[in-house]
C-alpha cells in the first residue's frame, strides 16, 4: 500500500502555521488572537511529528509532548491575563488597548 | 486512491477549513470550535503518521483541557461579537500580505525539504520505536531534564494564574 | 673702556628710570619723578658722550664694535642673540637721540608740570628712550625690531596720554595700527632675509650680500623684494605715502612727545633702517628708485597740505612728513650720509620748532589755532627768536643747519649716480613750499595784530626749564650743520667723512665711486682730474633751493604781512583746490570708505552672522534638529497597537528569512 | 633621564587625591575648601617643577617613564614626558592655582563641587599630556569633558546649557571616531603602546595603504581639530568660552585647546606622516583662514569675553600652521606658542573675569573709561593684550615669529598670509582696550568701581612676570624641546618614504634647496607632497 | 538517596537552577504561614536564594562538562552568564522589597517568580539542546509575563502584560518552528551536533536551505527576546508598563540569557554559515541602534527613555556579535556584564524616584536632584555616563571591546563591519545627548517646590551601591572579568 509522502504533511503544517500568523495579525479579539497562537503551535507539532516520522526517530514526538505542556502553561497564564484585563476594561478588542505608545 | 490518501486529504481539508473558519468567525466561540476541529483532524493525522500516543495526548490535553479552558473563559467573559476595527494600517497593508508570503515561502521550502521525500522513498517505516514504551523511555531518560523543567514550568503557570486572576481582597 | 665694553648701561639707565617711575612714581612728588626721569636720561647722554670718546680711539678694524649679551631665541638652525653694536652711524644716532631726548625731558618737566599722570608720562618717555636706543644700537634685525615695535608702543601710549579725550585715544590706536601695517612688510622682509642669508645679524647679512652682484632694473631678484618689504616698514614708521595719515593725528599727544617722537627720533627710525640696510638697498636699484620716488612725492605732497593748515602743530606735523620725505629721497639716490645728516639737523630744528610751538601753546593757554594768535613777538621773545632760527633752518636759508643737509640731498638728487631731474624738481618745489608755510606760521603767530582777547588770555613767557632747551636747540639749529661748510668751498665734508666707512664698506663699486666723486676729494682715485666741473655743477644746483627758499619767504611776507586779506581772496578764487588741501586730499575719508568700513561690515554681517552663526552653527544645530525630528518619526512606529506590532514581527520574519536565503544563494553561487 | 620613580604618577593624581580630601569637608565650609584646593594646586605646581630638574634635554626619549600592565597584555599604564609634553604639563599645573584664585570670591554656590571639578580636570589634562598608551590617553581625553561640562553648565552664565551641550557633543563626535581609529591601529599593531607603535612604523613593520592611512589620520585629526579648534569646527568655542565661569574659560583656553594641538603633534603627524604630508596644504590653508577669520570676527564682537574667545581661534591657527609646516623651527615655535597662548589668553580671561565680578556683564557697551576708576587692572589688561598681540620682547612675539620663520622656509605664501594676523590682532585688541578702558567713564555705576585688590594683583603680577620671562628667556624652553622636536621630524619621514618623496627634488631650483636644507629638509618634502596632491 | 556518581555530577552541574527552584518552592511553601504585613521576609529569602545560587554557580564551576545526556553544557560560558543573570535577579529583588510595600503588592509569589525566571534563564544559558532551551525560554518568559502584570490595578501594567504575553508567545512560536525546521534538516537538536550534521546534510558544501530558514525563524524568536529591531517594537511599551524593578530585571537578565542562546546557536551550530547570518546581524544592528537612539532622543518619560536606550545597547552588542569570532563572543559577554550592572542600577534609581504608583517618571520630576539628593544623583549620573560610554566606566570598556572585536574581524567581513563600527560610534554620540539631558535636568534645573524627596531605603541603597561599584570596577580594573569572558568564549572555540 502506498503511503502519503511526508512533504505533504509538511506543506499542511506550513499552511496551518501561515494561517495562524494571518489569524494573529487579523483577529482583534484577544482570546481569538490567543487561539491563533495555539493554531501555530499545532502546526509546529505536525511538523515535528512528520519529521520524526521521516527520520524514524522518537525525539520529534517527545518535542510535541513538551510543546503541548508549554501550550497548556501559556494558556493558563494567558487566560489569567485576559481575565485580569477584562476586569479592568470593558473591551476585549486588542486595538483599544493602547495606553502605552510612542 | 487508497485509504491513507483519502484520510489525509479529508483531514487536511478539514484542518485548513477550521483554520479559515477561526479567522473569519466573528463569534469567539465559533473560532474556538473551529480550532477544536483543527486539533481533532490533526490528531487523526498523527495516527496516520503512526504516533498514537501523541494523537491521544492531542485529543485529551489539547482539545480536552486547553480548549475547554478557552471556551470557559469565553463564557466567563461572555465575549461578544468581535468588532473589526481597522486602526492598524501596517497590519492591513504589510502584515497580512507578508504573512501570506511567509506561508508560501515556508510551504515551498518545506515541500522541498530533503527529509520530505523520505517515506515515498520507503525509508522511515514506522518501527517499534513509535510504541509508547519507547516514547516513555526517551522521555524519562534522554529528556529527563526538560521533563523536570516542565514541572517547574507548570508550577509557574499555576502560580501566575493564581496571582493574576485572584480577586482583589 | 667702561662704556664701550658695557654698552648695555646706555639701555639700562632709561629702562631703570621707566621702571622706577612706573612702579613707584605714583605716590612720589613731581620733583622726585623729575630727578629720576631726567637723571636717568642725562646719565644716558653722558654715557653716550663717554662712549664717543672711547669710540674715537678704536681702529677701523674694530668697528662695528660688538656687545654680545644673551641668546634670546634659539630653535633649530635659527638663533637670535641679544647683541648690540657701535659704529659711526650708531654714534650719530646715539648722540642725536640721547641729546635731544635729554633736552626734551628737561623741557617736559616744565611743560607737563600741571598735568595729571605726571609719573606715567615720564615713565613712558624713559621707556621710549630705552627702545629708541635699542633700535639704533641693535646689531641684528630682530633686536632692531624690538626697538622698532617698542617705540611704536610708547608712541601709542604717549599719543593717547590724555586718554580721556576720545580723539587722543583714537589717534594713538591709529598710529599703532597704521605702523603695524607697515611692519607687516618689515616682518615678511625679515623672514625673507633669514630665508636668504640664514642669519639675521647685520654682519652676516652684509657679508653675504657683499658677494652678490647688484641687481638691475631688468634683473629683479630677492634683494629687491627684501628691500621693498623692509621699506614698507619704514613707510609706516616714518609716515610716508601712503601710510603717513597717523602722524598728523598723533599731534593729539602732548607737545614734547610730538617733538621727541614725532619729529626728532622715532619717525626717523625708518630712515635709519634704510641707511643701516644700505648694502642691500644699494644692490637693488628698483627698490632705491621706489624709495626715492616715495620720498620726493611725499616731500612735495605733504608740503602742499601744510600750506593751508591753521593748527600750528598740524603744520609742523606735515612739515615733518615732508622733511622725512627728503631724507628718503636722499637714501633713494644713494646719498645715505646726506640722509642721516638731514636726519640729525632735522632733529634739532624740528624738535626746536615743536618745543617752541609748545611754548607758544603754553603761553596761549592751550590755544593751537594760529588764526587766534598773532603779535606774540614782543610777549614771548625767547620763543619767538628760537622759533625764527628754527624756521630759517628748515627753510634752508644759507648758514643754518637745514641749508647744508637739504642742499646735499638735492645735490645728490640732481647730480648723484641715481640723479633724476623730476625728483630733484619735486624736491626743490617742496623746499619752496616749506619755506612758505613755515614763514606763514611765523608771521601768523608772532606778527600782526593779536587775534585773541587779551583780557582772557594772559600770554606769558615759559619758565626757564622750557626756554633753556629752546636756546640750546637753537644753537644746534644754526651750527649743527657746519660740518659740511668747508665742503661748499671744496673742502672736506666731515660728517660725510665720518660716516664714510659705514657706507663704503659693503658698497657696490659704482656707488662707492660716485659717493667718492661728490663727497670727498681726499679719497679720489689716482688719475682723477680736477674737481672743478663737479663743484660748479654743485654750486649751480645749490643755488636753487636757496632761491626758492627766499622766494617762499617773500611770498609768505607778501601774503601775511603786506596784504593780510590776500590769502582769503586767493582761497576763494581757487576754492576747490583750497578745500582739497584744507581737507588733506580727503585721504582719511577715502581710507575709511574703502578699507575700514567694508572690512567691519564684512566681518560683522558676512563672517560672524553669516558664516559662523548662519552657516556652521546652522549645520550643527540643524543636524541636531534633524535627529530630533527623525526621532519623532521613529517613535511613531510604537503606535501602541498590538496588531501593528505583530505586523512588524511578520515583516521581520519575512525580511530576515528572505535576506538569509538570498545571501545563502549568493554565497554559494 | 628621569630618575624619580612615581614622580609622574604623583603629578598626575595629586589633584585627584586632594579631591578626596575636599570630599571629606563639609560642603558649606567654603573657606577651607578654597584653602585646601589652593594649597593642593600650588603643591602640585611645585612638585611638577621637579620634572624640570630631572629632565634631560639631551635626549628625545620619553623620561620619567612608568610602565605597568593594566588590562590584558595590550593596555598598559604607561606614562612619560618628553620635550613636547613637559612644558604643557607645567602650563596646566601653573594655570590651575590661578584659576582657583580667580574663583575665590566669584564662586559662591556649590563651592565644593566647583573645586572638585577643577581639580579633576587638572588630573585629566595632565594625564592626557603624560600618557604614552593610546588607551590611557583616550581615557584621560574623555575624562576632561565631563567636569568641564559641569563647570559650564552649573557655574556658567547666559545660555550655559546650550554651550555645555554643544561643547561636549562637538568634542565627543570627534573623539569617538578617534576611538575607532585607535582600535583600528591596535588591530594593525597589536598594542596600544605609543612608543612601540612608533617603533613598528619606523621599522616599516606596519605599513598602511595610503587610503587607510588617510582615513586613520582623518579620524585622529578630526578629534584634535575640533578641540583646537580649527576653522570651520570652531563654533563651539565662542559659546563655551563665553558662558563658562572665569576659571573654566582660563582652563579651557589655557590648557584644553592645547590638548588638540598636542594630539596633532604627538599622534596625527608622527603616526601617519604620509597622510599628514598629503593633507598639509589643506590644513595649513584652513589654519590661515582661521587666523584671519578669527581675528576679523573678534574685531566686531560686542561681548568682551566672546572677543577674547575668538582670538583663540586666530592664535591656535598659528600653532596648527606651525606644526604643518613640518619644520623644526616652526614646530618649536608652535609648542612655544601653545604655552604663550595658554598664559596670555588665560590671563585675558582672568582680566575679563575680574571685570565681570564687578559689573556682571561682558557687554563692551557697559564698560568704557575704566582706566580712570581702575588704573592698575587696566594697565595689566593692556600689558597682557600687548603680549597677546605679539609685541616684542614679550612672549607672544617669540612663538609667532618662530612659527613664521619656520613656515616661511617652505611656504612663503603661508607665512606671508599668517603675518597679517599680527596686524589684525593689534586692531582688535587695541580697539577693545580703547572701548573698555579709555575715554570718559560712560556708565555711571562704573565711576566708583574698586581697583584690583591684592588677590587680583597677585594673580596679574604673576602672569605678567611669566610673560616677560618667557619673552626674554625663551632658550630655557626651546633647548629642552629641541631633541624631541627633531625626533618628530625624523619620524615624519621614515627612510623609504623619504626616498619616495624626495625623488622629484631635482625639480626645484638649486638655490632654495640649499637654503632650505640649511634650515631643515622637511619643508622641502612638504612642498613636494603638496605638489603631488595638486596634480 | 540512591544516585549514581554520574547523576551526582549531573546535579552539581545544574546546581544553580536547583537552588533557585528550591528557594522558589520554599517561598511558596512559607507564603501561607507569613502574615501579610511580614511578607517582606520572603523577599530576603529570595535574596538568600540568589546568594546561594551564586555559591552554587561556584560549585558548578568545579564540575564543568555536559550533563543530562548532553542536553546541558555547563561550560565557562554558561557559568559566566549564570553569574550575570543571578546578580541581576538579586539586585532586582533588593530593589523590589520596598517598592512592593509602596505599591501594596508585597506578595511571596513575586520573589518565587523572579527565582523561577532566573532558573529558566539559567537553563537558557546552559542549554545544549534546542527544545530544552525552549523550555527554559518559556520558564523565564511565562514568569516574566506574570511579573510584568504584577501591578494588577494599574491599567498600563495589565496592558504591558498582555502585549508582552501575546507577542512573546507569537515570537516563541516562530522560534519553535525554526527549531522544527532545523530538526527536520539535520535530524538533531543538540546544539553542538547540528554543526557537523549540517555539513553532512549539505550536498557539495551547500547548507540545507531548510536549516537556514529555520535559523531565520529562530532569529525572530531570539531577536524578540533580546529586543532588537524590528522586533524591538514591543519593548518600550512593556518596559514602561512593567513595575520598575521588574523592568530592571526584564531589561537585563532575559536579554543576557537570550543572547547566550543566540550565541550558542549562531556561533556554535551555524558557525559555518557565519558569512550568511552576518548580514542579518548587520542590518538588524544598524536598525536597532538608530531606532533606539533616535526614539530615545525625544522621550520625556525617563523610564521609557531608558527602555529605548536598552534597545540601542542591544544594537551595540550586535556589533560585537557580528564579528562572530571568539573575541566577539568575549566582547558580547563583557558588554552584557557591564550592561546588566548599569541598566539595573539605572532602573532601580527610577524605581526609587517613581514614588507611589510610579507617578514621577517625567524628566522634569528629576529637576534639582543634584542638590536634593546628591549621592543618588551621583549614582544615577554614573550609570548614565556608563550607558553613554564614558571612559573609566564599564559601559565604555564594553563598547571599546565590542568595537575592537568588530574591527578585528574586518579581515573576514571587509569594510562593511568597519562601517558598522563607525555607525555605532556615531550613534553613541547621538545617545550622549539624551543621557546628558537627564544629567542637565538633575543638576542644572531647579527642583519643584511641592516635592520632598524620600530617603533611599537600605536595601535599594545596597543594590545601587553594588551596581555602582561594579560599574566602576569593570571600567577601571576589567582584567579579571575580561579573562573570564575570554575563557568563556574559548569554551566555544574548543567545540570546533
Amino acid at each position: 500500500m502506498s503511503v502519503v509522502p511526508i512533504s505533504w504533511y509538511l506543506v499542511l503544517s506550513a499552511i496551518l502555521f501561515g494561517l495562524g500568523v494571518i489569524a494573529f495579525v487579523f483577529k482583534r479579539n484577544i482570546i481569538t488572537i490567543f487561539m491563533s497562537i495555539e493554531l501555530m503551535l499545532n502546526a509546529i507539532n505536525l511538523a515535528f511529528v512528520a519529521f520524526a516520522r521521516a527520520r524514524s526517530q522518537l525525539d520529534g514526538l517527545v518535542f510535541v509532548f513538551f510543546v503541548i505542556v508549554v501550550a497548556a502553561a501559556e494558556a493558563a497564564v494567558g487566560l489569567a491575563i485576559v481575565i485580569l484585563l477584562a476586569r479592568n476594561r470593558e473591551s476585549l478588542n486588542v486595538e483599544r488597548i493602547n495606553l502605552l505608545k510612542f | 486512491m487508497s485509504v491513507p490518501f483519502f484520510v489525509f486529504f479529508a483531514c487536511a481539508v478539514l484542518a485548513i477549513a477550521g483554520a479559515l473558519l477561526l479567522i473569519v468567525a466573528r463569534e469567539p466561540i465559533h473560532s474556538a470550535l473551529a480550532l477544536v476541529l483543527v486539533m481533532i483532524s490533526l490528531a487523526i493525522l498523527y495516527l496516520l503518521l503512526g504516533a498514537p500516543f501523541i494523537a491521544a495526548v492531542q485529543i485529551i490535553v489539547y482539545a480536552g483541557a486547553i480548549m475547554v479552558l478557552f471556551v470557559f473563559v469565553i463564557m466567563l467573559l461572555n465575549a461578544g461579537v468581535e468588532e473589526r476595527t481597522n486602526w492598524s494600517k501596517i497590519a492591513k497593508y504589510a502584515g497580512l500580505p507578508l504573512a501570506l508570503i511567509l506561508l508560501l515561502e515556508i510551504g515551498h521550502w518545506m515541500f522541498r525539504a530533503p527529509a520530505g521525500a523520505a517515506i515515498a522513498n520507503g525509508v522511515g517505516a514506522p518501527g517499534s520505536a513509535a510504541s509508547t514504551t519507547g516514547l516513555s523511555l526517551e522521555l524519562f531518560q534522554q529528556y529527563l531534564f526538560p521533563f523536570e523543567a516542565t514541572s517547574i514550568l507548570i508550577l509557574i503557570a499555576i502560580l501566575g494564574a493564581l496571582v493574576l486572576a485572584r480577586k482583589e481582597e | 673702556m667702561p662704556i664701550l665694553s658695557h654698552l648695555w648701561i646706555i639701555l639700562a639707565l632709561p629702562l631703570a628710570g621707566a621702571a622706577i617711575n612706573g612702579l613707584f612714581g605714583r605716590r612720589w612728588p613731581q620733583s622726585a619723578v623729575n630727578s629720576v626721569a631726567v637723571g636717568s636720561v642725562s646719565l644716558a647722554f653722558l654715557a653716550v658722550a663717554e662712549l664717543v670718546r672711547e669710540f674715537s680711539h678704536l681702529a677701523q678694524g674694530q668697528i662695528p664694535y660688538p656687545g654680545d649679551y644673551f641668546t634670546w631665541m634659539i630653535a633649530g638652525p635659527f638663533r637670535v642673540d641679544f647683541t648690540l653694536q657701535v659704529d659711526q652711524l650708531t654714534i650719530v644716532m646715539l648722540l642725536t637721540v640721547s641729546f635731544v631726548g635729554m633736552l626734551i625731558h628737561i623741557y617736559s618737566t616744565g611743560y607737563m608740570a600741571h598735568e595729571g599722570g605726571y609719573y606715567r608720562f615720564f615713565s613712558y618717555l624713559n621707556l621710549f628712550m630705552f627702545f629708541m636706543l635699542t633700535l639704533v644700537m641693535a646689531s641684528n634685525l630682530i633686536v632692531m625690531f624690538v626697538g622698532w615695535e617698542g617705540v611704536g608702543l610708547c608712541s601709542y601710549l604717549l599719543i593717547g596720554f590724555w586718554f580721556l579725550k576720545k580723539s587722543a585715544a583714537d589717534a594713538g590706536k591709529k598710529a599703532f595700527i597704521t605702523t603695524r601695517i607697515g611692519d607687516l612688510g618689515f616682518m615678511v622682509g625679515v623672514l625673507l632675509v633669514f630665508w636668504k642669508f640664514n642669519s639675521v645679524n647685520f654682519g652676516d647679512i652684509f657679508r653675504q650680500a657683499g658677494q652678490m652682484p647688484a641687481e638691475s632694473a631688468t634683473h629683479v631678484g630677492v634683494l629687491t623684494a627684501i628691500c621693498l618689504l623692509l621699506f614698507a616698514g619704514a613707510v609706516g614708521k616714518s609716515a610716508q605715502l601712503p601710510l603717513y595719515v597717523w602722524l598728523p593725528d598723533a599731534m593729539e599727544g602732548p607737545t614734547p612727545v610730538s617733538a621727541l617722537i614725532h619729529a626728532a627720533t622715532m619717525v626717523t627710525a625708518g630712515v635709519y633702517m634704510v641707511a643701516r640696510m644700505h648694502p642691500l638697498f644699494s644692490r637693488a636699484p628698483i627698490a632705491m628708485f621706489v624709495v626715492a620716488v616715495v620720498g620726493a612725492v611725499t616731500a612735495f605732497y605733504s608740503a602742499t597740505i601744510g600750506l593751508v593748515q591753521t593748527d600750528i602743530k598740524k603744520v609742523l606735523a606735515y612739515s615733518t612728513v615732508s622733511q622725512l620725505g627728503y631724507m628718503f629721497l636722499a637714501c633713494g639716490v644713494g646719498a645715505y650720509a646726506a640722509g642721516i645728516f638731514h636726519l640729525m639737523t632735522h632733529a634739532f630744528f624740528k624738535g626746536l620748532l615743536f618745543l617752541a610751538a609748545g611754548s607758544v601753546i603754553h603761553a596761549m593757554g592751550g590755544e593751537q589755532d594760529m588764526m587766534k594768535m598773532g603779535g606774540l613777538r614782543k610777549k614771548i621773545p625767547v620763543t619767538f627768536w628760537t622759533m625764527l632760527i628754527a624756521t630759517l633752518a628748515i627753510a634752508g636759508i644759507p648758514g643754518f643747519a637745514g641749508f647744508f643737509s637739504k642742499d646735499e640731498i638735492l645735490e645728490a638728487a640732481g647730480a648723484g649716480p641715481h640723479a633724476n631731474l623730476w625728483l630733484w624738481l619735486l624736491g626743490v618745489i617742496g623746499a619752496g613750499l616749506t619755506s612758505f608755510y613755515m614763514f606763514r606760521l611765523v608771521f601768523l603767530t608772532f606778527f600782526g595784530k593779536p587775534r585773541f582777547d587779551e583780557h582772557q588770555v594772559h600770554v606769558h613767557e615759559s619758565p626757564k626749564n622750557m626756554t633753556v632747551p629752546l636756546m640750546i636747540l637753537a644753537f644746534c639749529s644754526i651750527f649743527g650743520g657746519w660740518f659740511a661748510a668747508p665742503h661748499l668751498v671744496g673742502g672736506t665734508e666731515y660728517f660725510e667723512n665720518f660716516l664714510h666707512p659705514v657706507f663704503s664698506s659693503y658698497a657696490v663699486s659704482a656707488v662707492a665711486e660716485v659717493q667718492v666723486r661728490v663727497v670727498d676729494p681726499t679719497l679720489l682715485p689716482p688719475g682723477y682730474s680736477a674737481p672743478s666741473p663737479v663743484m660748479e655743477l654743485a654750486h649751480a644746483l645749490t643755488s636753487w633751493p636757496v632761491i626758492v627758499g627766499i622766494l617762499g619767504l617773500l611770498v609768505a611776507w607778501w601774503f601775511y604781512i603786506k596784504k593780510p586779506d590776500a590769502p582769503r581772496r586767493l582761497a576763494q578764487s581757487i576754492h576747490g583746490l583750497y578745500l582739497l588741501l584744507l581737507n588733506k586730499y580727503y585721504v582719511d575719508e577715502i581710507y575709511a570708505a574703502l578699507l575700514v568700513r567694508p572690512l567691519l561690515w564684512i566681518s560683522t554681517n558676512v563672517l560672524w552672522h553669516g558664516v559662523d552663526q548662519g552657516l556652521i552653527d546652522g549645520i550643527v544645530d540643524g543636524s541636531a534638529r534633524v535627529a530630533r525630528e527623525s526621532g519623532a518619526k521613529v517613535r511613531e512606529l510604537q503606535s501602541g497597537n498590538t496588531r501593528s506590532y505583530a505586523a512588524w514581527v511578520v515583516i521581520g520574519a519575512v525580511g530576515f528569512t528572505v535576506l538569509l536565503l538570498g545571501i545563502l544563494g549568493m554565497v554559494v553561487h | 633621564m628621569g630618575t624619580q620613580p612615581l614622580l609622574l604618577t604623583v603629578v598626575t593624581f595629586l589633584p585627584l587625591l586632594s579631591v578626596a580630601a575636599l570630599l571629606l569637608l563639609r560642603s558649606d565650609d567654603h573657606v577651607w575648601i578654597r584653602r585646601i584646593a589652593l594649597a593642593a594646586s600650588v603643591a602640585e605646581f611645585v612638585i611638577s617643577l621637579l620634572l624640570l630638574r630631572g629632565f634631560n634635554s639631551g635626549t628625545a626619549a620619553y623620561q620619567f617613564q612608568e610602565y605597568h600592565q593594566w588590562i590584558g597584555a595590550a593596555i598598559h599604564y604607561h606614562l612619560g614626558v618628553d620635550g613636547i609634553s613637559l612644558f604643557l604639563v607645567l602650563l596646566a599645573t601653573f594655570l590651575t592655582p590661578l584659576a582657583i584664585l580667580c574663583s575665590w570670591q566669584s564662586i559662591q554656590e556649590n563651592v565644593k563641587g566647583f573645586f572638585v571639578a577643577l581639580l579633576v580636570i587638572e588630573t585629566a589634562m595632565i594625564g592626557v599630556f603624560v600618557s604614552l598608551d593610546l588607551f590611557l590617553f583616550f581615557v584621560f581625553w574623555e575624562l576632561t569633558l565631563i567636569p568641564m561640562y559641569f563647570m559650564i553648565g552649573m557655574w556658567g552664565h547666559g545660555r550655559k546649557i546650550y554651550a555645555a551641550v554643544k561643547f561636549i557633543l562637538y568634542t565627543m563626535f570627534g573623539s569617538i571616531l578617534m576611538l575607532v581609529a585607535i582600535l583600528w591601529l591596535y588591530g594593525k599593531a597589536g598594542t596600544f603602546d605609543l612608543p612601540e607603535i612608533q617603533r613598528l612604523l619606523q621599522s616599516g613593520q606596519i605599513i598602511f595603504p595610503p587610503h587607510t592611512e588617510l582615513l586613520l589620520f582623518g579620524a585622529f585629526f578630526l578629534a584634535f581639530a575640533i578641540k583646537v579648534p580649527l576653522f570651520p569646527l570652531h563654533t563651539w568655542l565662542p559659546d563655551a568660552h563665553t558662558e563658562a565661569p572665569t576659571a573654566g574659560s582660563v582652563i579651557l583656553a589655557g590648557v584644553m585647546l592645547k590638548l588638540g594641538t598636542y594630539g596633532i603633534l604627538r599622534f596625527c603627524v608622527p603616526l601617519f606622516p604620509d597622510a599628514a604630508h598629503r593633507m598639509a596644504p589643506t590644513i595649513a590653508v584652513l589654519a590661515i583662514i582661521g587666523i584671519v577669520y578669527g581675528a576679523l570676527v573678534a574685531t566686531v564682537q560686542t561681548d568682551l569675553k566672546r572677543l577674547v574667545a575668538y582670538t583663540s581661534v586666530s592664535h591656535l591657527g598659528f600653532v596648527v600652521l606651525g606644526i604643518f609646516a613640518f619644520n623644526s623651527i616652526s614646530i618649536q615655535g608652535a609648542i612655544y606658542q601653545m604655552l604663550n597662548h595658554g598664559v596670555s589668553t588665560g590671563a585675558l580671561f582672568l582680566g575679563v573675569g575680574m571685570l565681570y565680578d564687578r559689573r556682571h556683564t561682558f557687554e563692551i557697551k557697559q564698560f568704557g573709561g575704566l582706566a580712570t576708576p581702575m588704573p592698575v587692572l587696566m594697565s595689566f589688561f593692556l600689558f597682557i593684550a600687548l603680549s597677546s598681540l605679539a609685541l616684542p620682547p614679550l612672549n607672544g612675539f617669540i612663538g609667532e615669529f618662530l612659527i613664521l620663520i619656520g613656515t616661511f622656509a617652505g611656504h612663503h605664501a603661508w607665512a606671508a598670509w599668517a603675518t597679517s594676523g599680527s596686524v589684525l590682532s593689534a586692531i582688535y585688541l587695541l580697539w577693545a582696550y580703547q572701548r573698555v578702558a579709555l575715554g570718559e567713564v560712560t556708565v555711571e555705576k562704573n565711576r566708583d568701581l574698586p581697583d584690583a585688590n591684592n588677590r587680583e594683583r597677585l594673580i596679574l603680577a604673576t602672569v605678567a612676570i611669566v610673560i616677560i620671562f618667557m619673552g626674554v628667556a625663551s632658550p630655557l624652553f626651546t633647548r629642552r624641546m629641541e631633541a624631541s622636536v627633531n625626533n618628530v621630524m625624523q619620524q615624519i619621514s621614515p627612510p623609504e618614504n623619504a626616498q619616495r618623496r624626495a625623488a622629484p627634488t631635482s625639480a626645484r631650483p638649486a638655490k632654495n634647496d640649499v637654503s632650505m636644507n640649511a634650515i631643515a629638509p622637511r619643508p622641502l618634502i612638504a612642498v613636494i607632497a603638496e605638489r603631488r596632491v595638486q596634480r | 538517596m540512591f544516585l549514581s556518581g554520574e547523576q551526582h555530577v549531573n546535579l552539581h552541574r545544574i546546581a544553580p537552577e536547583i537552588h533557585l527552584c528550591l528557594f522558589g518552592l520554599i517561598i511558596m511553601i512559607a507564603d501561607p504561614f507569613v502574615s501579610a504585613a511580614r511578607k517582606r521576609v520572603l523577599g530576603w529569602v529570595g535574596f538568600a536564594g540568589a546568594l546561594f545560587a551564586l555559591a552554587a554557580v561556584y560549585e558548578a564551576s568545579m564540575y564543568k562538562g555536559f550533563a543530562y545526556s548532553h542536553l546541558i553544557n555547563n561550560d565557562d560560558f554558561s557559568i559566566f552568564l549564570h553569574v550575570v543573570i543571578i546578580v541581576a535577579a538579586a539586585l532586582a529583588i533588593l530593589g523590589s522589597l520596598d517598592y512592593l510595600d509602596r505599591e501594596g503588592i508585597q506578595l511571596g509569589e513575586y520573589y518565587a517568580l523572579i527565582l523561577f525566571a532566573a532558573a529558566g534563564m539559567g537553563i537558557l544559558a546552559s542549554a545544549n539542546e534546542l527544545v530544552t532551551a525552549f523550555v527554559g525560554l518559556e520558564m523565564s518568559s511565562i514568569s516574566t509575563y506574570v511579573l510584568v502584570g504584577f501591578r494588577r490595578r494599574a491599567l498600563i501594567s495589565n496592558e504591558a502584560a498582555l502585549k508582552y504575553f501575546l507577542l512573546g508567545s507569537f515570537a516563541t512560536a516562530f522560534f519553535l518552528y525554526g527549531v522544527a525546521m532545523v530538526y527536520g534538516a539535520t535530524g538533531t537538536t543538540i546544539i553542538d551536533k547540528i554543526q557537523p550534521a549540517l555539513t553532512d546534510a549539505s550536498s557539495a558544501g551547500r547548507l540545507p536551505v531548510l536549516a537556514i530558514l529555520g535559523l531565520g525563524l529562530m532569529f525572530v524568536g531570539l531577536g524578540f527576546k533580546v529586543v532588537i529591531a524590528p522586533f524591538q517594537i514591543y519593548g518600550p511599551d512593556v518596559y514602561e508598563g512593567a513595575p520598575s524593578p521588574v523592568t530592571a530585571l526584564l531589561a537585563s537578565a532575559p536579554k543576557a540569557a537570550a543572547f547566550a542562546l543566540m550565541l550558542r546557536i549562531f556561533v556554535v551550530s551555524f558557525g559555518s554559515a557565519s558569512d550568511t547570518w552576518f548580514w542579518a546581524i548587520w542590518v538588524s544592528a544598524i536598525l536597532t541602534m538608530f531606532i533606539g537612539n533616535l526614539a530615545a532622543l525625544v522621550q520625556t518619560n525617563v523610564k521609557r527613555m531608558l527602555a529605548y536606550s536598552s534597545i540601542a545597547h542591544a544594537g551595540y552588542i550586535l556589533v560585537a556579535f557580528a564579528a562572530g569570532t571568539a573575541i566577539g563572543v568575549a566582547a558580547v559577554l563583557f558588554y552584557l556584564a557591564a550592561y546588566v550592572l548599569m541598566k539595573v542600577g539605572a532602573f532601580l534609581v527610577v524605581t526609587h524616584l517613581g514614588q507611589r504608583g510610579e507617578r514621577r517618571l517625567a524628566l522634569q520630576d528629576y529637576a534639582g536632584l543634584g542638590s536634593s539628593q546628591p549621592v543618588l544623583a551621583a549614582c544615577f549620573s554614573l550609570f548614565l555616563l556608563s550607558l553613554l560610554g564614558l571612559p573609566a566606566t564599564g559601559g565604555f570598556l564594553g563598547k571599546f571591546f565590542a568595537f575592537q572585536a568588530a574591527l578585528d574581524a574586518s579581515g573576514a567581513h571587509g569594510r562593511w563591519i568597519v562601517w558598522l563600527v563607525v555607525i555605532a560610534a556615531i550613534n553613541s554620540v547621538i545617545g550622549a545627548y539624551y543621557y546628558l539631558r537627564v544629567i542637565i535636568t538633575m543638576y542644572f534645573n531647579e527642583a519643584a517646590k511641592d516635592y520632598t524627596p524620600t530617603a533611599v531605603a537600605p536595601a535599594l541603597g545596597v543594590a545601587l551601591f553594588i551596581a555602582a561599584v561594579g560599574t566602576l570596577y569593570l571600567g577601571i580594573l576589567p582584567g579579571r572579568i575580561l579573562d573570564f569572558a575570554k575563557a568563556a568564549a574559548d569554551s566555544f572555540s574548543l567545540l570546533h
